[in-house]
C-alpha cells in the first residue's frame, strides 16, 4: 500500500469522490489556490474544471446557505472553511438550516452536504485563528461530527462523509498534513461513529481527538516505558456518533479514564465523554475521570504563552500518572 | 389538479391565465380567512403569519414556473406554498399539528414544504432562505439545466447581510435566481423607513449588476409580466433579477389581529390599503372584460371555499404524529 | 418587600440601571414594542427617550458589533435578543471579537456589554424559535453566562451583568416571566459566580437551570411526599463562573447528582457539570450521574410533540428514582 | 512626540501638512520594510501583512484626525496603528512577542491597539471590526460628542454581510463614521473582479444614504482632502462617507515575497504599481515646490529609519511575557 501524507489522502479521497460523482462539487475560500488549504486540492480544479472546483468571495454565511441550497437540490457539496474561527459568520446555516432541515419537514428533505474545516493553531496566529469548535457541533441535533487522525481515515471518512446524505462537519488540523500512512489507493469508507483503539493497554483509558492521538502515543510510549503504565488508546474518529461501546468496554478493563481533547475545557468534548463514563460507566471508574484540553483562555500570540496553551504529550503524561496513582 | 393547472398554464391564453391568476388568489385569501377563524378559536395553535392582503405577489410570480422550478419562502408561507401548486389538506393539517401535514406536523405554519411541487420549504429566520434558493440555482446552473429558483422575502430581509451576500453571489455568477422583495411597509412593529437608511429596495439591484424592478405589488397582471420577463431572462442564462413589489398585509404581524389596537399603524393606512385590495381589482377587471360572469365568479368562490371548508374537516380528523417518531428523522438512513 | 412578576422585576433593573448611568442604554428588536420582550421593558423608552431605549433592523451580527463598539468607547449597552434562535446570527462579534477584546489586547479594552437572549419555547413554535444554547456560550472563554430563576435574581443579576466590566450572556425564559417572587425596591447584586441552595435535602443533588428549577421543586416535593426521597434543589444561577464549591458540598452530603437543564443533551451543561463531579467529586459519588435535558433533536411544533420533547417534574422524578435506587 | 505632532496638525500651514504627510508615509514605508527584513531572518514569527503601497491611504485619512477619534483595522494594521499616532517600539515588539508589545504579546501582528492614541483595536476577522467602528460612533452620538471614528478594510471586506448591515446602521442614524475601504484590487488570491458582482464599490454608498467617493488612494494629498472633508462633515453631524482608495499592495498576502513567483498576478501589474509609489510621488512634489531640499529628505530619512532600527533592537530585546501569566485577563476585574 502506498503511503503517503494526510493532506494527499484527502487530495485522494477528493478526487476520486469528483470523479466517481457528478453531482460532488468542491467550493470555499482557497480550493482553487495552491497553498490556502495545505495543497488538500492541489491539481482539482485542472482536472474537474472551474464548475466543479471554485473559489468563493468571503461571504461565509452566503456560501454556506448556498451549499446547502445546492444539497436540497440533489448536489454534494464539499463546502471548506479555511479555519473554524471564520465559520461563526456562517453558524445561522449550519445551525438553523442544514442541521435542521431534514427534521422539520419530517424526513422528506435532505442536506447531502460536507462540511469540512481545517484547525489552523499555533504559529502566533492568536485568537482569530486558531479555534477548535468542535463541542459546538457535537451539540447540534442534525449534524454529524468527524475527526480524522490518520491519512488512512483522512480518506475513508472523507468519502463517508460526502455519501452520508446529512450534513457531515469533516473537521481536520493543519498539524496532521504532513503526517504519512498507508492509504489504499481505492476508494473507501471508514464508517461514521466506529472508534479504533490505536494502542491496547490495561492500566488507563486515554481517548484523544485528532491531532492529540498522535501526542497520546507518544505519552503511552513514554509512560510504558518510564513508568511502566500500560495506557490504551483509543481514537474515536467520529465524536457524533460517538462510539460509546468501544469506550465503556475499554473502561470497563481499566477502570481509569482521560479525555484528551485541545479545545477549551468548558464545555468542551471532554465534557460530553466524562459525562458519559459517569453516568454509563460508573461501576468500571476505579478513578477521577480526567481531561486534558485548552485551559478557558483565547489563543495568545506569543509562542513562548503558545507553549503553555497547547497541551502536549507531557501534559497527558502528567494527567495519566495523576490518574493512576488513586 | 395541480396539474392541470400546470397544463394550463403552459398553453393558456391571456383569458385563461387571467382567470387562474383569479382563482389562485381567491384560494389563499379563502384559506387565509379560515386560518386566522380557526386561529381565534384555537383549532390553530401554532404562530401563524396571515397573507392576506399580498395574495397578488406569490400568484403572480408562480404562474410562470414550472413544478421543477424551485421556491423559498419564509414565516409568512401560506401564500407561496398555495400559489405554487401545494396541497391544501395537507397545509391544513400543517397548521393543526398532525402527521398528515405537509410537514408531517414537525414544521407548523412557518415551515411548510412540498417537494413533489417544487417548495422546497420555508424558513423563519428572517433572510435565511434566500442563501438556499441561491444555491438551488447553482445546482441548476452546474448542471446546465434551465430551471430556475425563488426567493420570497420581505422588506425585513434586506436588513440582514445574508441578503446582500446572496445577491452578490447570484449577481457575481449570473445565477437563475428571481429575488422577489414583498414590501409590505413593515418588518414587525418596524416601518421600513426605521430599518433602512435607503427605502429604495429595488435600486440596490443595480450594485449587484442586475435588474431590479419596483412594482405594484396588488396588481397582479403586472407582478405576473415583471416575474415573467425575469423568469424567462433568468431560465436563458441570463443572470438573476430583484423585484421589489409594493404591497401591504392586513392583518397585524402573526395571527389575526389588526394591529390597530396595539397603535402600531393607523386605521386610515389600513383602510386605503384594503381599497387596493388585488383580488377585487382583478374581479372588476374581469367582469367588465366579460371574461367572467357575477354567476360564474359566484360559482368559483363557493367551490374553492368548500375546498377550503374540507381542508379543516381533514385537518382535524386526521391523527397527530406518534409521540414514538420524536426522535425521527433527526438524521437521514442511508 | 413588593412580591411583582419576573417580566416586572427585569423592568425595575432596567428602569434603575438606566436612571443611575448614563451610560447605560437599551438596544434591539422589540425594545420600543409594547408585546415583544414579555412586557420586561413597558415604559422605558417614555422614561429614558428614544436615543437611550431604541430597536434595531434586524441585523443581528451588525448591531452586536455596534454594541461591543459602543462598549469598547466606554458606554454600557444592553443588548436584547428576542430569541436565543436570532443569536447564530451574531456568533462572531459575540466570540471572536466581545469575548476576545479584552484578552486579546493584553487586557488593556474592555467591553462592559450584556448580551440579553431570551429563550421563547413551546407553542408551536419549532425548530427555530425553541433553542436555549447557554453551552455554547458557556464554552467561549470571556463570556459570562448567567440564568436567573426567580425575580429576585432576575433584577440582582442584571444589575451585576450590566455592572460587571466584561461581556455577559443573560438568559432567560419566557415561561418565567409571569411567576411573582419578592424584590426589593431598591437597586442590589446577586453575585456572579454564586449558586444558592433552593431547597435542602439529603438524599440526592439536583442541579437545575433556569425555569427547569421550579420543575426540580415540583419534582422534589413529589417525591418527598411519595416516595420518601430527600431532594437537595441547587440553582447555579450563574453557569459561567460556576459555583462548583456549592456542587461538591452537596454531593458530599448526598452523594447523588442529577442535572437538569433543558437543552440538548449531548455537549449540553449538564456534561459539563457531570464531568466536574466525575473528576472533583468521584469520592463522594455513590452513583452514577444523571443527566435530565433535551433529546439530541430539533423542537417540533405539533403539540403533541413538544410534549414528549420538553422535560418536565415528571421526567425529573423518574431521573431521580433511578438515581437512589442504586 | 505624538502631541507634537497633533498641534501640527492642528494649526498648520499647507506646507506643514504636506511634509507631515510625507514623513508619516516613509515611517510606515521604513517600518514595514524592517519587518520584511525581520520576516524573511525568522526574528519574526508572527504572520505578518504589509502595509507597503498603501502608505498614503493611512496617512491621509489619519491626518484630520484628532487623538480622541478612534481608528479600527484589520489583519493588515501597522500603517493605520502608524499613522493614528502608535508607539514604533510597542508595535515592533508586539510583532516580537514580547510582553512591551502594544497588546502585551497577545496579539501579534493582526491585533494591534494603543487605547491611548484611539487606536482601538484591528481584528483579523473580515469586515469584524467594522460594526465595532459604528458602535463607537453610536456612542459618541449618543453622548452628543463631536468625535469620529473610522473603520479601514479591504475590499474583500465588502463581500461580508456585516459590512452592509454596518452602512445600513450607519446611514440609518446618520453615525458619525468614515468608512474606508482600501481597494488594493485583490483579497488574498481572489482579485475583486471574482468576488464582486459589482466592483464599483463607493456606488453602493448611496444606496445606504450616504456619499461615496472613488479616489486614487496612492495620492495622499487626495485622500486628505477628501478624508477631511468626510470627517469634518461627520463631526457637524452630518452622517457618515464612504471613500474607496484605489491602491496596490506590493507584496504577497502575508508576508515579504511578492506573489509573482506563485502565478498570482503579473510582474507587469506589480510594476506598473510600483511606478505609483504614493511616498515617490509626494517627495517629488515636495522637492519640485522646493519645500524640502534633497539633504533635509536625507535626513528624514535617517531620521525615521534610525527610529525603525532602534524599535527592533528594543523589541529584541523586551522579555517575553510570563508564562504565568497565561490566564490573565480573560475577564476584567471589578
Ligand atoms: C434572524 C431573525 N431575527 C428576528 C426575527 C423575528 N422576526 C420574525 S418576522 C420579522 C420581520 C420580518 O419582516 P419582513 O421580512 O418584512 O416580513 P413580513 O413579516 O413583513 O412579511 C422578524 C424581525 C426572526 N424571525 N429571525
Ligand atoms: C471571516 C474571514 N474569512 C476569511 C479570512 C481569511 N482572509 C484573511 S485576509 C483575507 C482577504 C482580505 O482581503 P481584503 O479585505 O481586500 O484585505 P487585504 O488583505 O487586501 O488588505 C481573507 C479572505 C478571514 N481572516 N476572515
Ligand atoms: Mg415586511
Ligand atoms: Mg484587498
Amino acid at each position: 500500500m502506498a503511503v503517503i501524507q494526510f493532506s494527499q489522502a484527502i487530495n485522494q479521497a477528493l478526487y476520486q469522490l469528483l470523479e466517481k460523482d457528478p453531482e460532488v462539487f468542491l467550493i470555499g475560500q482557497g480550493v482553487t489556490s495552491p497553498w490556502y488549504v495545505g495543497g488538500t486540492t492541489l491539481g482539482l480544479v485542472d482536472r474537474f474544471g472551474a464548475e466543479r472546483v471554485f473559489d468563493t468571495p468571503v461571504s461565509e454565511n452566503g456560501v454556506t446557505g448556498a451549499a446547502v441550497g445546492a444539497a436540497l437540490a440533489g448536489a454534494k457539496p464539499v463546502l471548506v472553511f479555511p479555519r473554524l474561527d471564520f465559520m461563526y459568520y456562517a453558524f445561522d446555516q449550519l445551525i438553523n438550516h442544514a442541521a435542521n432541515w431534514h427534521y422539520m419537514f419530517g424526513g422528506q428533505l435532505s442536506v447531502p452536504l460536507t462540511i469540512w474545516g481545517i484547525v489552523n493553531r499555533g504559529g502566533e496566529q492568536a485568537a482569530q485563528h486558531a479555534q477548535s469548535i468542535q463541542a459546538m457541533m457535537m451539540h447540534v441535533p442534525g449534524l454529524k461530527v468527524v475527526m480524522p487522525s490518520t491519512p488512512y481515515d483522512a480518506k475513508g471518512l472523507m468519502v463517508s462523509a460526502v455519501t452520508d446524505g446529512n450534513p457531515v462537519m469533516y473537521i481536520d488540523e493543519r498539524w496532521l498534513y504532513q503526517t504519512k500512512g498507508e492509504v489504499p489507493e481505492e476508494m473507501y469508507k471508514v464508517p461514521l461513529g466506529k472508534g479504533v483503539v490505536r494502542r491496547e493497554g490495561s492500566d488507563v483509558t486515554v481517548v484523544a481527538t485528532s491531532y492529540m492521538v498522535l501526542e497520546a502515543l507518544k505519552a503511552a510510549e513514554a509512560l510504558a516505558k518510564e513508568e511502566h503504565i500500560d495506557v490504551e488508546v483509543i481514537d474515536p474518529r467520529s465524536i457524533k456518533p460517538l462510539d460509546k461501546q468501544l469506550l465503556l468496554s475499554s473502561l470497563k478493563k481499566t477502570g481509569r479514564f482521560v479525555v484528551v481533547d485541545a479545545a477549551w475545557q468548558t464545555g468542551g468534548v471532554g465534557a460530553e465523554l466524562s459525562a458519559i463514563v459517569a453516568s454509563e460507566g460508573f461501576d468500571y471508574l476505579k478513578a477521577p475521570v480526567a481531561r486534558v484540553s485548552l485551559p478557558d483562555a483565547p489563543a495568545p500570540s506569543s509562542s513562548v504563552l503558545e507553549k503553555v496553551y497547547y497541551p502536549t504529550s507531557k501534559t497527558i503524561i502528567k494527567k495519566v500518572k495523576e490518574t493512576v496513582v488513586r | 389538479m395541480q396539474k392541470k393547472a400546470e397544463k394550463q398554464r403552459q398553453s393558456s391564453s391571456p383569458q385563461d391565465i387571467l382567470k387562474q391568476l383569479y382563482r389562485t388568489m381567491l384560494r389563499i385569501r379563502l384559506f387565509e380567512e379560515k386560518t386566522a377563524e380557526l386561529v381565534q378559536k384555537n383549532e390553530i395553535l401554532c404562530p401563524s403569519h396571515l397573507y392576506i392582503g399580498q395574495e397578488a405577489v406569490a400568484t403572480g410570480v408562480s404562474a410562470s414556473l414550472r413544478k421543477d422550478d424551485y421556491v423559498f419562502s419564509t414565516h409568512r408561507s401560506h401564500g407561496h406554498y398555495i400559489a405554487k401548486g401545494g396541497d391544501l389538506n395537507a397545509l391544513m393539517a400543517e397548521l393543526y399539528g398532525k402527521v398528515t401535514g405537509c410537514s408531517r406536523g414537525r414544521g407548523g405554519s412557518m415551515h411548510l414544504s412540498s417537494p413533489e411541487v417544487g417548495f422546497i420549504g420555508s424558513s423563519a429566520i428572517v433572510a435565511g432562505s434566500i442563501p438556499l434558493a441561491v444555491g438551488a440555482a447553482l445546482a441548476f446552473s452546474l448542471r446546465k439545466q434551465d430551471r430556475v429558483s425563488v426567493a420570497f422575502f420581505g422588506d425585513g430581509a434586506v436588513n440582514e447581510g445574508t441578503w446582500y451576500e446572496s445577491m452578490n453571489i447570484a449577481g457575481l455568477r449570473k445565477l437563475p435566481v428571481i429575488f422577489v422583495c414583498e414590501n409590505n411597509l413593515y418588518s414587525t412593529h418596524m416601518p421600513v423607513s426605521e430599518c433602512l437608511a435607503d427605502t429604495d429596495i429595488h435600486r440596490k439591484a443595480e450594485t449587484f449588476g442586475m435588474s431590479g424592478y419596483r412594482i405594484d405589488g396588488n396588481n397582479v397582471i403586472e407582478v405576473y409580466e415583471t416575474a415573467k420577463k425575469a423568469i424567462d431572462a433568468a431560465r436563458r442564462g441570463e443572470g438573476p433579477a430583484l423585484i421589489e413589489c409594493m404591497t401591504y398585509r392586513w392583518r397585524g404581524h402573526v395571527g389575526p389581529n389588526y394591529d390597530i389596537e396595539k397603535g402600531l399603524r393607523s386605521k386610515e393606512e389600513l383602510d386605503e390599503w384594503i381599497a387596493k385590495c388585488p383580488i377585487d381589482r382583478l374581479e372588476k377587471q374581469l367582469l367588465q372584460q366579460g371574461l367572467l360572469t357575477a354567476s360564474e365568479i359566484q360559482r368559483i368562490r363557493s367551490e374553492l371555499k368548500k375546498a377550503v371548508d374540507d381542508s379543516a374537516v381533514y385537518a382535524k380528523k386526521s391523527p397527530y404524529p406518534d409521540e414514538k417518531t420524536l426522535l425521527d428523522n433527526v438524521f437521514k438512513e442511508s
